[in-house]
């Protein structure tokens, strides 16, 4: 295969920028010849039927959607009636729900996991909010739920939440 | 000298009972056993398996197959996988003794057939060459389909789509996940019993802080303050919290309730539920 | 935008294979043009100097890097390992694939093993789910496959598998 398809495919696969001299390094291409056919690269996403774009952040090259198409991919990630929360958000939005205002360490000491992604993205899709900071050491952030999440829930306010009962049936 | 790779690899991942076959096979010293045997020996995934491999090797159609003969081989096979010190799993056993029987009933006179009907084994209940034909047939056929799974999954092997690691907000489609599209609030709240059911069997390792009953005190009446209407008793204990740190908030609770400056109540009598509220 | 560049965007953040309706849904376009610009940007990404290619799996069309970039690809995330299916655990799966819904006993019969723990596995990795019981007394478990099954195995649908053919010419 010829540099530029293995490049693209790396850029695809890739989830951080790549540098230059890491892509040359996999390739067994030199630098120079990578950062020629990044460029090239660069011009091809340019033309207005590609929906993607290179760009050089970070000291590495990335690819990404171009900003027009920004507006529908939201759609698909808004999509509330087919697609539904990972459980790893569920459980984090159920342990801030139930919690607030609560801090990422806490949340993180009891899902025994790290959780600033999750974080990060339940505040993107505006399910919660930083409410403040606590008064200990560090002055954590503290995270507590939004009207969004309330709305996706179909919730009035958070005293429908069931009840934080373990062994009651649900139904 | 290949030692790493005996054919005990040669199916690729291996299974729990392989593993210990294979780790039989190791802890006998392999070297000696390469020498010894030379073996080309696959570990089988069942009797079936291994019956299939016996009529391979024969070069026999299955339709063809003589009870008899596959059963001397079947038995020959089974005493080879014994000096290798394999473990032979009782299905293979049992295979063993279904073939003798159907090899026995050949013998004998054809009168003397009444065990039939007798429920004797779940997994495998043969009781004619016929029905041993039947099996195998149909196995061959799911083999092959294994087979076919395989160059599949090689192929999609050589195939990577984008993934974004990490946790995130995801695409289940709803058809995967029945319990979670439909109902997020049952949902949500069975992830809270999973996340606890969790913690209890984690040991929580906080640093160590100093509580004081004074604080938990303004603690608990700050929650209450934001909450008229009371607070789950549950809610209470922070994430995470030491066992000092719960029995301090239990005292700073008792002692507010002595104040009278709170009321723990329940819903109704022998409820689980209790709640926590300004007086 | 225009559609192409579009459905390029979208495919390239999802994750997972998109049903063509559903980009009709998000596009606000036909599920027919959808289909038709699918088409054409299959084709686009035939080119020797593209390094992706646009597959349709699991009834949905999906983004993933051409083949012969595995080896460069695989470069970039040594270390991780990638482990195949055992022998075992395909047999169970080929059986599920054709007999759905069938029971554990019914695997065992044709299999001559105990198959529980290759249940187990396979749930775990979400290749099989349980679709209900059958009615017969025990009342077991009835297994069937899923679309991860088909992800994971790069098919459209189950039509995919060879035909079934097996003679039924007992006693």
């Amino acid at each position: 295969m010829e540099l530029k398809p293995l490049l693209e495919a790396l850029l695809f696969v890739a989830e951080e920028p790549m540098p230059p001299a890491r892509l040359a390094e996999i390739t067994g291409a030199e630098t120079r010849e990578v950062r020629r056919v990044l460029k090239e690269l660069q011009k091809d996403y340019e033309k207005a039927d590609r929906g993607l774009q290179l760009v050089e952040i970070a000291r590495g090259f990335q690819l990404s959607t171009k900003p027009a198409a920004a507006p529908v991919i939201e759609k698909l990630f808004s999509g509330e009636k087919s697609y539904s929360l990972s459980n790893a958000a569920l459980e984090t939005l159920a342990i801030i729900a139930y919690r607030q205002p609560v801090t990422r360490i806490e949340i993180e000491s009891i899902r025994g996991v790290k959780t600033d992604k999750v974080l990060e993205t339940l505040r993107k899709r505006r399910f919660i909010r930083i409410v403040g900071r606590k008064d200990v050491p560090g002055r954590p952030l503290l995270y507590g739920t939004t009207r969004e999440f309330l709305k996706y829930f179909g919730l009035k306010d958070l005293s429908e939440l069931p009840p934080l009962i373990m062994e009651e049936d649900k139904q | 000298m290949n030692l790493k790779a005996p054919s005990f690899y040669v199916n690729g991942k291996r299974t729990a009972r392989q593993t210990k076959a294979a780790a039989a096979i190791c802890n006998f010293d392999e070297r000696k056993l390469q020498v010894k045997y030379q073996i080309s020996l696959p570990v089988f995934q069942g009797p079936f398996d291994l019956l299939f491999h016996l009529i391979e090797k024969a070069e026999v159609d299955i339709y063809e197959i003589s009870i008899a003969e596959i059963t001397a081989q079947y038995l020959q096979a089974l005493q080879t996988m014994r000096e290798l010190n394999l473990e032979i799993a009782s299905e293979f056993l049992l295979m063993a003794a279904t073939l003798l029987r159907l090899k026995s009933k050949k013998l004998l006179p054809a009168a003397v057939d009444e065990d039939d009907d007798e429920t004797e084994e779940e997994i495998i209940s043969i009781n004619s060459r016929e029905e041993l034909i039947e099996k195998l047939v149909e196995y061959r056929f799911y083999r092959q389909v294994a087979g076919e799974l395989r160059s599949f999954e090689q192929k999609q092997k050589r195939v990577f789509v984008r993934s974004l690691s990490g946790e995130k907000i995801v695409l289940v489609n709803p058809e995967d996940e029945a319990s979670i599209s439909g109902v997020p609030l049952p949902a949500l709240l069975q992830a809270l019993e999973r996340v606890l059911a969790e913690k209890e069997r984690e040991p929580q390792d906080l640093s160590p802080e100093a509580f004081s009953v004074q604080d938990k005190m303004k603690e608990i009446m700050a929650a209450l303050q934001k909450k008229q209407s009371g607070v789950d008793f549950f809610a209470l204990f922070p994430p995470g919290a030491a066992l000092s740190e719960i029995v301090t908030i239990f005292v700073a609770l008792l002692e507010l309730v002595r104040l009278k400056k709170v009321a723990v109540w329940q819903s109704e009598p022998l409820s689980r539920q209790i709640f926590v509220s300004r007086l």
